[in-house]
């Protein structure tokens, strides 16, 4: 047991460390490793153009989507040097968030389901950033009950074979920034609702598109509503059979990005940092017994994720799938999160309410933290749906009873008063 | 055995739902919170009229000369109706601190004009992050004029006076606070905005830089004095997260009813059920101990500082755990920001911390209950 | 606002006070006092003659069963003074331990269902504690699920209209000592599960019933198993019409003893009690910032129940029902007790695990507390239930799905394997 | 990253749960718990021959020699199989203490029969209900000989040594505490079985009345060796806590696959599957936060006291947990004395204790945290 690289894995760390020690944005460092929750902020530079050209500069070496084909633009690399990658690139890695979705979602997704032709079209320019891709899946009649949309994709009546989508996605990340998409619609609702969902992909600048940012209760804006209006996508752009979408849809779902080793952040080392700076009626934070129990109540759950995904990487390191441990990192990061960021405000006490950075201590982080931590809760699975995913797909249990099972979709009730 | 509001006080609690459902819908909370405007005048005005800012206040000095329990009542609807006023400071704090230790001219020049609305005062006290203790007070009082500064002042943007807790000489202990009313309107005063995590309230910073001030009570006891009173707005502050927690659950439970997944409610799913259940047992438990600190403040009983903490410990809890949860069950629609979840989350932070937090309340009420029981023995 | 008695309370408490002030056992007063979790243990005197006694004596002096009407051995009293007497008989109400179960739930039972001779014939010595009731309901199969029940009531062979009663029930308080029961069995498997039930009552000592006690986890025996092999009932002791015995369950079920002002004990007190003379590396451990901030969320619990308990008597004292708030006490107080049974272990330390009444601190009350209570959070109702009480008769969401509704109950699944 | 055990390590774990399914069903823990016998005697031959006993004693000393990592993986099969033997009084404490502090004679007397099973060892330590500090430790050493009582001293009863915390001379502070080897079975000790929460594990009270005892390591050292004894006894018993944990988890999850209610079976309602899932949960950063404890204690790591307090915290949660709503999940049938819900609730709380309280743990991983922290800046 330790925490060493294999010597191969040794040997590509150094590769990876050579190139980005003389390759990245240095200039850009401190400022992305200061970066706060759910924004990109950096003095001065125009954050989507440093991404992008970081993406490039990546690709144009061979280190963009790894793990992709090089065919395709990756390196065809193994999952630990993917993980290697990660560390050594470190606060750079912020600057891939705009491409998150489409390397880690939309492009698996291509890759599964496209023609080989559009897969050789598309693929390359993802990887390297210059074609960004967004996914569009949740509604707003299904949150937790994603296969619940209603988005419909008719054929065109022109016999063109075409189709027709008409309806309105939710939660869509980055739509105003994408220039592709992939799509789920529904295509028969006689059926039962997972059976009468198909799949496309498509250019966000096809006429009929409409994107309205939406205003999150902390005040930023990173999602948007995407409402479609006789939008028309060729049937060649279809991804899977006809009724399959749910199908492809799970492929997308189960290629969410990577998270393994990365570590989810609790906010614990924030926190310590504040106890040992702060002081309370007992004296300073850290030493203050009543400070010090609930601590190590939140210390132990954040080492216990940070190994957890240790498990997890040395499993890759064999070679060996990852067992499923790994699922319980959102579930205990993000309502820890929650309790930390109300606990630092509870130190901080009354002039714990500034939530201005250039006033607030610790640079206001932990308010921003405080008005974050609910959508962490929810986002990607909320706490009940991945309790409900632990129960069922680790320890074997029941999924829950199902009454619009086997019901024709339009027959589903949608109403309580129904 | 009658541990329970009296019918009058019931309908004067309904009265004022009534009148704040028609004055403050959420959408004059969210005038405040997103605008530059640093409350709801018209509401303010109105709640004037109604006689509900003078409520303790003797009808000698123009107030409706009633009782606490009237008050705690009032309070608990402008709580669920999270009134963007200075109602707190105001009533719970300015009100208070001139009823406990301002003299008589004090009184007769302020309460009227609180009682009016024609006056807003609140209570600076705050002057760094962190528990605020007797040694944190630095802002120094020499020759009635003081100097320094105090941070996050609930009102401080618009407040016409404050009671300001100063030390009036060296040394850093609880004798060296004495209290000091100071008219905001003046030169020496400067008030810069703050930014925080619960705009549709306004505060401030307020610099002091030789204000003209006038000692409130006895000097050197200041921090006695501000105990007491903080007890009382504790009691006053846990009606307003009482009102907030049920609001925000009646929210919670209203979507879980109406909101269909997997083509049923998902108010059927266990896992919303019981959290609702919890809030449930969360507010209940606040309410009753919220119950027993009106009944203390009401007869100035001698349980009245065990009674405060109980409350305000019970109270913010409560609020806090319904408000986080409410957003919880509303899923990705409670994060919107056109969504009200967010007005209530805010706010109950806020109040969480605006009378010292949590870890300082659980402290108090063990060493109060401490003290009883060595007394006792 | 206030905590008095209103002018006619006052004298009923006088007249109570003066009455158990002449009449009460007052040699059993102190340890009736320190009576633990469980069981009712005086030195030197047996608990079932002394309980029986104490009941015979208030039966005689008309304070037996107040709430009942004096025809059957009541006072005809009023909730409010039900409660007054109960606060005023305060440690001697322990006696009545034995009774609970009969004058709670039986003997409502017997009064809404029960033919005139027959309340006039069993009521009065219910309630004078001549003769001992129990009920028969949980069993094996159905826990929560109460209305599972599997002992079968058949029309015997021979025409007499009696019924043949076989099967088994479980947790049935006090059967070894008890003389009479009321019984809730099948008699229709052929209908969903609540339509096929019929109530009977009968006595103990009828042939065919066979009595083991159950041993608890902590040790103690406060329950039993019940067997039936051909038990013979004639049809005059049914209660309520063949196929309404959920019906009447209910009534049964809703007659629970009205634990209003009582307050159900979270071990607050006791472990305020032993933080003021326990020492951590801190000091005196009440003095200790970290024990203090755990006793705070303990004690606003704690009174939290109480005054909840203070307002349902307000409203009796009115004349009013209570409103549901009082739902919340077990569902409060069970976890409550665990949480602070662990703790007042944790502060003991290694010592901590002697459980010795003779050795341990505070008599070893908060070993056996821990050691109990599991049961607590389980016996009449676990949380999960109370949870979804709570949830659906206060705050008006939907019950359970219900994959048994309208089910034959011998066409109910029965194992998983199934 | 080779975050894990070894294939040859995780073999000697499946061998050794072969071994105690065979010879330790719960049926031979009830058998200790439901008798006066204080261990079971076939096991603990069993396991001595199997080599268990001398994991990490060296071979000249009649051990394996193998390292902390295999005993890690061994000890989790022991509390997952809630073995009613002295393993932890005798391995992880008599063995460890005489490895950190013994002279060469006392190990050459010692280790090789502590290895075969020949002699049984434990610590002595707490005197009173309570924290076990410095100022706690009265049993005097005076010219070799010990006056003065231990309490809840594990396996009191039947061990053939012990080693005893003692002071030398007057005060109370840290640098008073010495070690003592005693040889329980003299005339001067008396041994008084108690009553416990476990009964499944024997507890004794030891008096002494001026009992013959050597000098384990350098006198006035005591408390600083006990205390890294405690950090690595901590990190062995929180395997024993992990396998206990898994084990109740497993048993929740079993029975709520099989328990119907309502035509299904329990383990579809939500309020079962959650509590799992958070079981689950538990159990899982349990193990990782052992395995970081087991890596710091098999290469004596700097690391070492921050991982231990890190792997006791997390272990005692998570068994206690699992143990705890493994009842839970039961219902009434897991509080009967025929169900083996108990037995884990039993040790879950023995194993809590066993090492000072979970609230000194969360001090001491805070103060260890601290203290890293301050020599990094």
């Amino acid at each position: 047991m330790n925490f060493d690289d294999t010597p191969a894995e040794a040997a590509f760390r150094a590769e990876v460390r050579t190139w980005i020690d003389a390759n990245a944005p240095m200039e850009l460092k401190a400022d992305l490793q200061s970066a706060g929750f759910g924004s990109l902020e950096m003095k001065g530079v125009d954050a989507m153009s440093v991404s992008k050209a970081w993406q490039k500069k990546k690709a144009d070496a061979g280190w963009a989507c790894l793990h992709w084909p090089t065919e395709y633009g990756g390196r065809g690399a193994t999952p630990i040097e993917r993980v290697i990658w990660g560390q050594e690139e470190g606060p750079f890695g912020a600057l891939g968030g705009v491409f998150i979705i489409g390397h880690g979602m939309c492009g698996p997704t291509v890759m599964a389901f496209a023609s080989e032709d559009q897969k050789r079209r598309y693929l390359p320019p993802l990887a390297a950033g210059e074609e960004i891709w967004c996914q569009l899946f949740s509604e707003p009649a299904g949150g937790s009950d994603l296969a619940g949309l209603r988005t419909r994709a008719e054929p065109a009546p022109d016999g063109s074979g075409d189709w027709i989508i008409n309806g309105q996605k939710i939660w869509t990340s980055g739509a105003h920034y994408s220039d592709m998409a992939i799509l789920v619609t529904r295509t028969d609702a006689t059926v039962p609702k997972h059976k009468g969902l198909t799949m496309f992909f498509l250019s966000m600048k096809t006429p009929g598109i409409e994107i309205r940012p939406i205003k999150q209760a902390n005040g930023q804006s990173g999602f948007n509503e995407v409402y479609f209006t006789d939008v028309r996508i060729p049937d060649a752009q279809r991804l899977g059979a006809v009724g399959d979408g749910w199908k492809v849809s799970l492929t997308t779902l189960m290629n969410e990005r990577l998270s393994i080793g990365s570590g989810m952040s609790t906010g614990f080392p924030e926190l310590f940092e504040l106890c040992s700076r702060i002081e309370t009626e007992n004296g300073l934070a850290v030493d203050d017994p009543a400070v010090r129990s609930k601590l190590a109540t939140w210390a132990v759950r954040t080492t216990g994720l940070k190994y957890t995904g240790f498990r997890a990487l040395s499993a890759l390191s064999r070679g060996e799938t990852p067992g499923p441990e790994n699922s319980i990192g959102k579930l205990v990061a993000g309502p820890t999160m929650q309790e930390i960021a109300m606990f630092a405000e509870d130190l901080q006490a009354q002039a714990g309410i500034i939530s201005d950075p250039e006033i607030a201590a610790a640079n206001g982080r932990f308010q921003a933290m405080l008005l974050r931590s609910p959508a962490t809760r929810v986002e990607g699975g909320t706490d009940e749906i991945l309790r409900n995913i632990i129960a069922e797909r680790v320890l074997g249990l029941p999924a829950d009873i199902r009454v619009d099972k086997d019901v024709p979709f339009n027959q589903i009730p949608t109403s309580a008063r129904a | 055995m009658n541990f329970e509001f009296s019918d009058e006080q019931k309908q004067m609690g309904a009265e004022a739902r009534r009148f704040l459902a028609a004055k403050c819908p959420t959408t004059a909370v969210r005038a405040v919170l997103e605008s530059a405007e640093p409350y709801d005048k018209a509401l303010w005005a109105g709640l004037a009229e109604m006689g509900f800012l003078g409520i303790v206040i003797p009808e000698a000095h123009g107030g409706l000369g009633l009782g606490y329990l009237e008050l705690c009542v009032i309070a608990e609807e402008m709580g669920r109706a999270l009134a963007p006023v200075p109602f707190s400071s105001s009533v719970f704090l300015a009100t208070e601190f001139l009823l406990v230790a301002g003299s008589d001219a004090q009184k007769s020049t302020w309460l009227p004009k609180l009682a009016a609305g024609e006056v807003i005062g609140t209570f600076a006290h705050a002057e760094r992050a962190g528990a605020v203790t007797p040694k944190t007070i630095q802002l120094s009082a020499s020759e009635g004029r003081l100097t320094g500064a105090k941070t996050a002042v609930a009102d401080g943007e618009i407040a016409d006076f404050a009671i300001v807790s100063a030390r009036a000489g060296p040394g850093s202990d609880a004798r060296g606070v004495s209290l000091y009313l100071v008219d905001l309107r003046q030169d020496a005063v400067t008030r810069t905005t703050l930014q925080t995590i619960d705009p549709s309230r306004g505060h401030a910073r307020l610099d002091f830089a030789g204000a003209v001030a006038e000692p409130l009570g006895v000097p050197g006891e200041g921090w006695s004095i501000l105990e007491q009173v903080f007890d009382r707005a504790a009691i006053l502050t846990a009606f307003e997260q009482i009102g907030g927690a049920d609001r925000a659950l009646e929210m919670a439970r209203d979507y879980a009813l109406e909101r269909m997944a997997f083509g049923r409610p998902i108010g059927s799913f266990q896992a919303i059920k019981h959290m609702l259940a919890d809030m449930y047992v969360s507010a209940t438990l606040a309410r009753s101990n919220g119950y027993y600190g009106a009944w203390a403040l009401s007869t100035g009983a001698s349980e009245l500082a065990e009674a405060a903490a109980t409350a305000r410990v019970s109270a913010t809890q409560a609020f806090q755990h319904c408000a986080k949860n409410n957003i919880q069950v509303h899923g990705g629609m409670g994060f919107t920001w056109a969504f009200d979840c967010h007005l209530f989350y805010r706010r109950s932070n806020l109040l969480a911390l605006n009378l010292g937090g949590q870890s300082q309340w659980e402290d108090k009420l063990i060493a109060r209950m401490r003290a009883r029981n060595t007394a006792a023995a």
